[in-house]
């Protein structure tokens, strides 16, 4: 009997791993049924979009996450970046394929003093980046003497522009998912990352980069925060003072809803993160074309994410249920 | 000899010493006991009004003090709900709303008369007030006001410890996604006017010396609670390791509820307090207040991790926090170097702070 | 025993805190003025005429809620650029959009022993806590732009009317949806970019477009609402999403100047971003006055723009505070209303340089 | 298998000494292992075995002294260097990360590449794998993630980690605490092999039954100091106790003085819980110690779960001291009287990092606390201390000293006195003796008779058969979540116990299994 239920439990398993997406394509219908316009590839395409700028930063967040760490600094960092870009071009232009790689330098070096901070100066993430937040927006608006930071008028033609009819926003976001996802399943260093984020001195006995390996989380969520930067203004042109402000907490939520754990060591980009950031769109378009009155939209969708959470978390407590059977049934050893 | 302790084991707490425990008899010279001590902070806020000083116009004079007095009591009570919270392990962003939410709810059952033009498309008009002012517009109806808002306080407390102790759901996104629907509900309860015209008797709270008894009285009920009382012992350990507390018979589902629920009133009295200054409820007070709520947490010496912290550092947490932002206020800076400067000192406060445990871990 | 000491010693200090403001009054006299008006340039030429040396020897309050529109940017710089000219030393703060703080910071201002104070209220019950702060404290205060919800206090307030402005503004493209209907005899379907609702001004902006949509059911659709939280990066998103859900869309209102390089983004891709006249047109309208809005009306792709007159509003309140200083008055009362104006296509010609957006010089 | 004396020795200890704050740890420590030879190591904790072993697994270094591994000099300076050096451990403590799957555990540091080395092959990190795990016999999929796994086959996959690079010398400290018999079986059959194709073994463990069964040369340490050596046939668990202790422990278990009352305290009746236990009955008296036998998985620690109210159950009663809580939870479980000190002492029986006080008295606060509900800490204290006393438990600072920095025998007893302080008439210990020192576990006998003589009823949950002969007035057996079996004083016999445990007839794999086992403990009697 043990036997019948081990295999059932693997179904259910399977069912309850793939929660982010059945929660989305539920989402989907719902909407659906609710305004035939919203059944549609291109309200996907909008989604997809318009989540690419959130779901890049949340790529980030998904890396540090998995270390137990906490990034409050995205924000911040995505409109340095793109402040001292444009005042750059101010000064000399630029070829456009240079934008993207100078906002994710700064994005790197930005990262780079928060992870040293946190990795060998060993202080908190959660002050060190809420101090960062602080210390790169005051100067990124120092600098922006907070007046909307200005690009070349041809620049949205990118946001645009389509390659093989997908819009470079959406390509983009899809080729850091692919790379971090890549990254993290298929490389020592993501696998190494996982065992960090479990148990940091449990990887140091076992000989894992402990220190190096944090750094470099804090870094890659800084390199993402200036590429997303870089997504965001080919799509809007200008990036006015209040840019970034409060994103990292969407981020955040974007990979927690993906599964991701505060406490380190869980999470994954694809599904996971990307499930996650899709959703929340999906909400605030569902919301659009719903025309709910302006004041109860943000209830309406704090209802649904609260929702997703709550199913989540029954559906974690499920699969912890069937692990721990399987533990109780000793499973008989053919010789 | 055990080494490796899994996580659930290890969170929060003061570091093991590793090997042989050798056993320090001796007393250490008082230097050493302020270093390790929360006044510590104490010490780096002095440190941060003699920097200022020079730059600071009248950072010392008596009007000054007055601020910052003012300034730090509401905060101090958001601050000291803020710790019950983060010693449970978990962590509360929904304060801010509640910050919102009691505000205007306490307004418009106290306001004494009310614009229609205004507040005519609330929901709420002519159910808890109307042109005549709120139902306990009375000027004995304020106490009764007051306990209606920290009964808000506490209700909302109650859904986010329901949710995180019964449901097991993660604090960080109940306490956001409550916020994102406390804040929005009222929004849409005032349809986005602030509530006026509150009573005299209670705006006096502003400018009287009210605020600092009530901050006082309930800081230190708060510090006897968890240094003395059961609750407070059974909070660290809930803290410290649920499981552990569980099998020990404590009731820990109830006590990570009440940890909610207090955070809930607290913020409800700052509430009380702020509101009482601005003269009105307003639907966005405290907007971004969290930051600089578990920024002062954090600094005086509270975990995110769970399981560690005092009211004692919690205050000096904020004092320094208050003091830092009005003495750069003073220096007449720009307000983005302000920022900038801000986040400066915060890092290297907490840099210094971590290098002394360290030096605690060693000796 | 440690314990007990440490509650003792912070008990103590924390009631010293107390102790000492409970004095109350009186503060040292400020010494040395660490002039922070800065950045003088990035005002853009937007001169205002303040006598040079006016307020010499004085110190100034200068605290704003926000910069994060070309509108606020533009008028902080032009006023603390026009204070320092007076020979003021000015103080700023930004309370960042939030209520409680300015009110510190005012209060910081007090300390100081400000001469005046010119602040742009984060809305209007806050601006009552502040203007009362200020008279008792004896310091004349200008409130700037926003008006306080009622007239309890003595203050110097300089305010646009966003209701009427807005009003004026829609009413014009209104017009122009009347010509087109004449032509095509189509209904047409309006939009409005909302603020954030939390903002009174972004409320009372919403409430004028629908005051000039009223009682025009035989020319319009039901207006679709598109919230932006005076976000940029949410009114893109939200106006595409709305787009895609109603293509028709052929009349859109911003409820702030700002959106516009996020709305051609969205428009140009779908082929309705086209100068007036042209077919496929968007009736376009806004509120602010900006640099954009002019540039953008003088290539005829925004029809009428709703203008608070900030070179008005800026020279009202410095020369009014100025006045007030010099006269000795420590509580001058007095309202300046800023009429605002809608800027039209068809009044362009002659109205276009008491637009401040099209006076000062381009961001770069 | 005595393995033929070949020279160089595969491992030379010369003179290894080491000392913690001048606190010497380790005092010229020589001897020698062979290839294909088990060496075991044994003394009470604190002896310096752990820290020997850490020397030669390159986590701490000498004072003094050198080893010398297969002729060359061996001066590991971290454990990643001495396992390339062939020398791997097999840590009492898992370091396992359950959130990885079994293949990425085994090559976490090493992972096999694809052509492009830049990726992980995770076809061939699957094959060598499974390789691996045929070797140990842990029959899962390599692509499961560890959590899935029970104690017993997480401590195999440990077992095949340190094989992964084909070691020259194996150190296993304490592998057996969380194996099943059958499981003990399978890895002393890996042990013998591994000998058997030269490689050396050095087998750190407080069950001198096995120590004796495995090795072919012991070593006994006492406070840093080698006092005896020699090969197996020298010692018998007796003298190797004695050895190891310093004095004359008469026997580890102590005589009974406690005689079962008539009083009726736990009365369990049909409790059941779908996937978990079946209608398990029993009764247990004032004064008597009952013991629980069973295999890893057999729903004993589950079992004692719910009776505590830790776990739901769906059918049946529990009665402490005749009174049944319908709804059941650890707190009223406690209020009626009961006790429990979990298999997990770490996670769930102390806050490993506050002080011993603390803990002890974690359970009594409100009987300890004013009108005001505020504690009264004097008398908790001097509470907490007698309960501490009575359990002789040693901690240079109760008030200061965190539970951590106490020895895994200490640490048990803060745990016993936490329920001391309760006065828990039902007391249910599941696991209390696992990983702690032979000295440690006779004082844990004498507690849990003197409990029973208090008059408490005791449930004593363990997997080592001879202790629970040696302390037990009877003996349940569970299988598969049901009660199978019931043993009374003149029915205790090995055999038939673990019989009973396996299944008559069911038990798979070598027969030898309950023999191994057996001949394994049959001295000590």
């Amino acid at each position: 009997m043990a036997g019948t239920r081990f295999t059932r439990d693997q179904l259910t398993l399977v069912a309850l791993k793939n929660m982010p997406i059945v929660l989305l394509v539920t989402v989907f219908v719902a909407f659906s049924l609710l305004d035939h316009r919203f059944f549609d590839a291109q309200t996907l395409v909008n989604i997809a979009r318009q989540a690419s700028y959130v779901g890049i930063l949340a790529v980030g967040m998904t890396f540090v996450l998995l270390t137990a760490g906490i990034d409050l600094s995205v924000g911040a960092v995505a409109y340095l970046s793109a402040v001292l870009v444009s005042e750059l071009l101010k000064e000399t232009p630029l070829p456009l394929f240079a934008l993207p790689v100078l906002m994710a330098g700064i994005g790197l070096l930005a990262g780079l003093v928060n992870g040293a901070l946190i990795s060998f100066a060993r202080i908190t993430p959660f002050i060190v980046t809420l101090a960062a937040m602080g210390l790169y927006r005051g100067y990124a608006l120092g600098e922006s003497q907070s007046r909307e930071a200005n690009f070349p008028a041809g620049i949205t033609d990118l946001g645009n522009l389509g390659i093989f009819g997908v819009p470079l926003p959406i390509v983009i976001f899809a080729l850091v998912v692919i790379v971090a996802q890549v990254v993290l399943s298929k490389t020592a260093y993501g696998r190494q990352l996982y065992a960090v984020g479990q148990d940091p001195e449990a990887a140091t006995r076992a000989g894992i980069p402990t220190r190096r390996i944090i750094v470099s989380v804090y870094v890659i969520g800084g390199v993402l925060a200036g590429l997303a930067a870089f997504v965001s203004v080919i799509q809007m042109g200008t990036i006015v003072p209040s840019f970034g402000t409060g994103d990292e907490f969407d981020a955040i939520a974007a990979a927690v809803l993906g599964g991701a754990s505060l406490f380190g060591g869980r999470g994954t980009v694809f599904p996971g993160t990307v499930a996650g950031t899709l959703l929340v769109q999906m909400i605030a378009v569902g919301m659009v074309f719903t025309q709910v009155d302006l004041y109860l939209t943000p209830m309406i969708s704090a209802a649904v994410i609260f929702a997703a959470v709550l199913l989540d978390t029954a559906r974690t407590r499920q699969l912890a249920k069937i692990s721990k059977r399987s533990i109780r049934v000793e499973i008989p050893v053919p010789v | 000899m055990d080494h490796a302790a899994t996580k659930p084991a290890t969170r929060g707490g003061p570091p093991a010493p590793s090997g042989p425990v050798v056993s320090q008899e001796a007393r250490q010279p008082l230097w050493r006991r302020l270093l390790y001590s929360d006044l510590f902070v104490l010490l780096l806020t002095l440190i941060v009004v003699l920097a200022l000083l020079p730059f600071a116009n009248g950072l010392l004079s008596p009007g000054n003090l007055l601020n910052v007095a003012s300034n730090f009591w509401p905060l101090l009570l958001i601050v000291i709900g803020q710790t019950f919270v983060l010693i449970a392990g978990g962590i509360d962003l929904s304060q801010t709303a509640i910050l919102a939410f009691t505000s205007v709810f306490g307004a418009m059952l106290m306001t004494t008369a009310a614009n229609p033009a205004l507040y005519a498309k609330s929901p709420f008009w002519g159910i808890l007030f109307n042109e005549n002012g709120g139902v306990l517009g009375s000027g004995a109806g304020v106490a009764v006001a007051w306990g209606v808002m920290m009964a808000l306080g506490a209700l909302i407390g109650l859904l986010n410890g329901f949710a995180v102790s019964r449901v097991g759901m993660p604090p960080f996104m109940v306490t956001l996604t409550t916020t994102l629907f406390i804040t929005a509900f009222t929004v849409w309860s005032t349809k986005s006017e602030n509530v006026l015209n509150l009573p005299p008797a209670y705006t006096a709270l502003a400018t009287s010396w009210i605020a600092a008894p009530i901050a006082v009285v309930v800081a230190v009920i708060a510090h006897v609670v968890l240094s003395r009382s059961v609750y407070g012992h059974w909070l660290y350990a809930t803290g410290i390791n649920a499981r552990t507390a569980e099998v020990s018979g404590i009731p820990v589902r109830r006590v990570i509820l009440m940890a909610y629920v207090l955070s809930g009133v607290f913020t409800a009295l700052g509430a009380a307090l702020y509101t009482a200054r601005l003269g009105a409820g307003r639907p966005t007070l405290g907007a971004n207040l969290l930051m600089d709520v578990i920024g002062a947490a954090v600094i005086g010496g509270v975990s995110l991790m769970g399981g560690r912290g005092r009211i004692t550092g919690a205050a000096l947490g904020v004092l320094f926090f208050v003091v830092l932002t009005n003495g750069l206020n003073l220096m007449g800076l720009e307000f983005y170097t302000i920022m900038w400067v801000k986040g400066l000192v915060i890092l290297s406060a907490v840099g210094i702070d971590t290098v002394r445990s360290r030096l605690e871990a060693r000796s | 025993m440690n314990k007990i000491w440490r509650v003792l010693t912070t008990g103590f200090c924390l009631t010293l805190v107390t102790a000492c403001g409970s004095v109350g009054g009186n503060a040292t006299p400020s010494s040395n003025a660490t002039s922070a008006g800065g950045s003088a340039s990035a005002g853009g030429g937007l001169n205002i005429n303040v006598e040079a040396g006016s307020l010499a020897g004085k110190t100034i309050c200068f605290n704003f809620q926000a910069l994060e529109t070309e509108f606020w940017a533009a008028g902080k710089t032009a006023i603390s650029e026009a204070l320092t000219r007076a020979g003021a030393k000015v103080l700023e703060f930004n309370s960042n959009e939030d209520a409680n703080r300015q009110l510190e910071q005012i209060q910081d201002c007090v300390t100081q022993k400000a001469d005046g104070i010119i602040f742009i209220p984060q809305d209007g019950a806050s601006a009552n806590t502040v203007i009362s702060a200020a008279n008792t404290a004896n310091v004349p205060v200008v409130a700037f732009n926003r008006p306080p919800a009622d007239e309890s206090g003595k203050a110097i307030v300089v305010v646009a009317d966003n209701r009427g402005v807005a009003k004026q503004t829609v009413e014009y493209m209104v017009t122009v949806a009347q010509k087109q209907m004449a032509a095509t005899g189509k209904k047409l379907q309006p939009l409005i970019m909302v603020g954030d609702l939390a903002d009174v001004n972004a409320v009372d902006r919403r409430s004028g477009y629908f005051d000039a949509m009223a009682g025009h059911d035989d020319l319009f659709q039901k207006s679709i609402e598109v919230e932006t939280k005076w976000d940029a990066t949410t009114a893109q998103q939200n106006l595409q999403s709305a787009m895609q859900a109603n293509p028709k869309v052929d009349f859109v209102f911003t409820s702030s100047d700002f959106m516009y390089p996020q709305i051609q983004s969205v428009l140009s891709p779908l082929g309705k971003w086209k100068v007036s006249g042209e077919d496929g047109h968007v009736i376009l309208g806004g509120l602010d006055g900006d640099n954009r809005a002019c540039g953008l009306m003088k290539t005829k792709y925004v029809d009428s723009t709703g203008v608070q007159d900030l070179l008005f509003e800026a020279e009202k309140s410095i020369s009014e505070l100025t006045a007030a200083i010099k006269a000795g008055e420590t509580a001058p009362s007095k309202k300046v209303l800023d009429p605002g104006f809608a800027l039209t296509l068809a009044n362009m010609d002659t109205k276009q340089n008491d637009m401040w957006g099209c006076v000062i010089e381009p961001p770069k | 298998m005595t393995a033929p004396e070949l020279a160089p020795p595969r491992l030379v200890f010369d003179g290894i000494s080491k000392g913690f704050f001048g606190v010497p740890v380790l005092r010229d420590i020589s001897f020698s292992v062979n290839p294909g030879q088990v060496v075991g190591l044994v003394g009470e904790n604190g002896a310096g075995k752990s820290t020997l072993m850490n020397i030669l697994g390159g986590v701490l270094t000498p004072d003094a002294g050198t080893m010398r591994l297969d002729g060359e000099p061996h001066a590991p300076s971290t454990p990643v260097a001495a396992g390339r050096a062939g020398v791997v451990f097999v840590h009492q403590e898992l370091n396992l990360f359950p959130n990885l799957s079994i293949q990425d555990n085994l090559f976490i540091t090493d992972f096999p590449r694809t052509f492009l080395p830049t990726f992980i092959s995770t076809r061939k990190a699957g094959q060598q794998a499974s390789q691996l795990l045929a070797r140990v016999g842990l029959q899962r999929d390599p692509r499961t993630t560890v959590d899935l796994l029970s104690p017993g086959e997480r401590q195999q996959l440990e077992i095949a980690k340190s094989l992964s690079g084909e070691p020259r010398l194996v150190i296993f400290d304490e592998p057996t605490t969380s194996l099943t018999s059958r499981e003990t079986t399978r890895l002393f059959d890996l042990i013998r092999s591994l000998v058997a194709d030269g490689t050396a073994v050095i087998y750190v463990s407080h069950i001198l039954g096995d120590v004796l069964d495995l090795s072919d040369h012991v070593v006994i340490l006492r406070d840093g100091a080698l006092v005896d050596e020699g090969p197996r046939q020298k010692f018998t668990i007796d003298s190797m106790i004695s050895k190891m202790v310093g004095r004359d422990l008469a026997r580890l278990y102590p005589e009974k003085t406690a005689h079962p009352g008539d009083e009726i305290v736990l009365d369990v009746a049909g409790l059941s819980e779908p996937g978990t236990i079946q209608d398990v009955s029993f009764q247990v008296r004032a004064g008597e110690v009952v013991g629980v036998f069973g295999l890893m998985g057999a729903g004993r620690s589950e079992m004692a779960r719910i009776v505590f109210g830790l776990d739901p159950h769906s059918g049946g009663s529990v009665k402490v001291l005749g009174v049944d809580r319908p709804k059941a939870s650890p707190r009223s479980r406690i209020n009626a009287g009961m006790g429990f000190v979990t298999e997990d002492r770490r996670n769930e029986g102390l806050l490993m990092d506050s002080s011993v006080t603390r803990n002890i008295g974690l359970a009594v606060l409100p009987r300890f606390a004013s009108r005001l509900k505020l504690v009264l800490n004097g008398p908790l204290r001097t509470a907490c201390l007698d309960a501490g006393r009575r359990l002789s438990l040693k901690s240079s600072r109760p008030d200061k000293q965190p539970v951590r920095a106490l020895s895994g025998g200490n640490q048990q007893k803060a745990v016993i006195a936490k329920w001391l302080l309760t006065q828990a008439k039902v007391l249910i210990l599941d696991e209390p003796t696992r990983g702690i020192d032979v000295g440690a576990k006779h004082e844990v006998y004498k507690v849990i008779d003197e409990l029973a003589a208090s008059q408490a009823g005791i449930l004593l949950i363990s997997s080592e058969l001879p202790e629970l002969m040696g302390t037990c007035d009877r003996i349940l057996v569970m299988r598969r979540g049901e009660l199978v079996a019931h043993f009374s004083p003149d029915q205790f016999d090995e055999t038939a116990i673990l019989g009973a445990a396996f299944g008559q007839g069911a038990t798979p794999g070598s027969p030898s299994t309950p023999v191994a086992v057996a001949s394994g403990h049959e001295e000590m009697h």
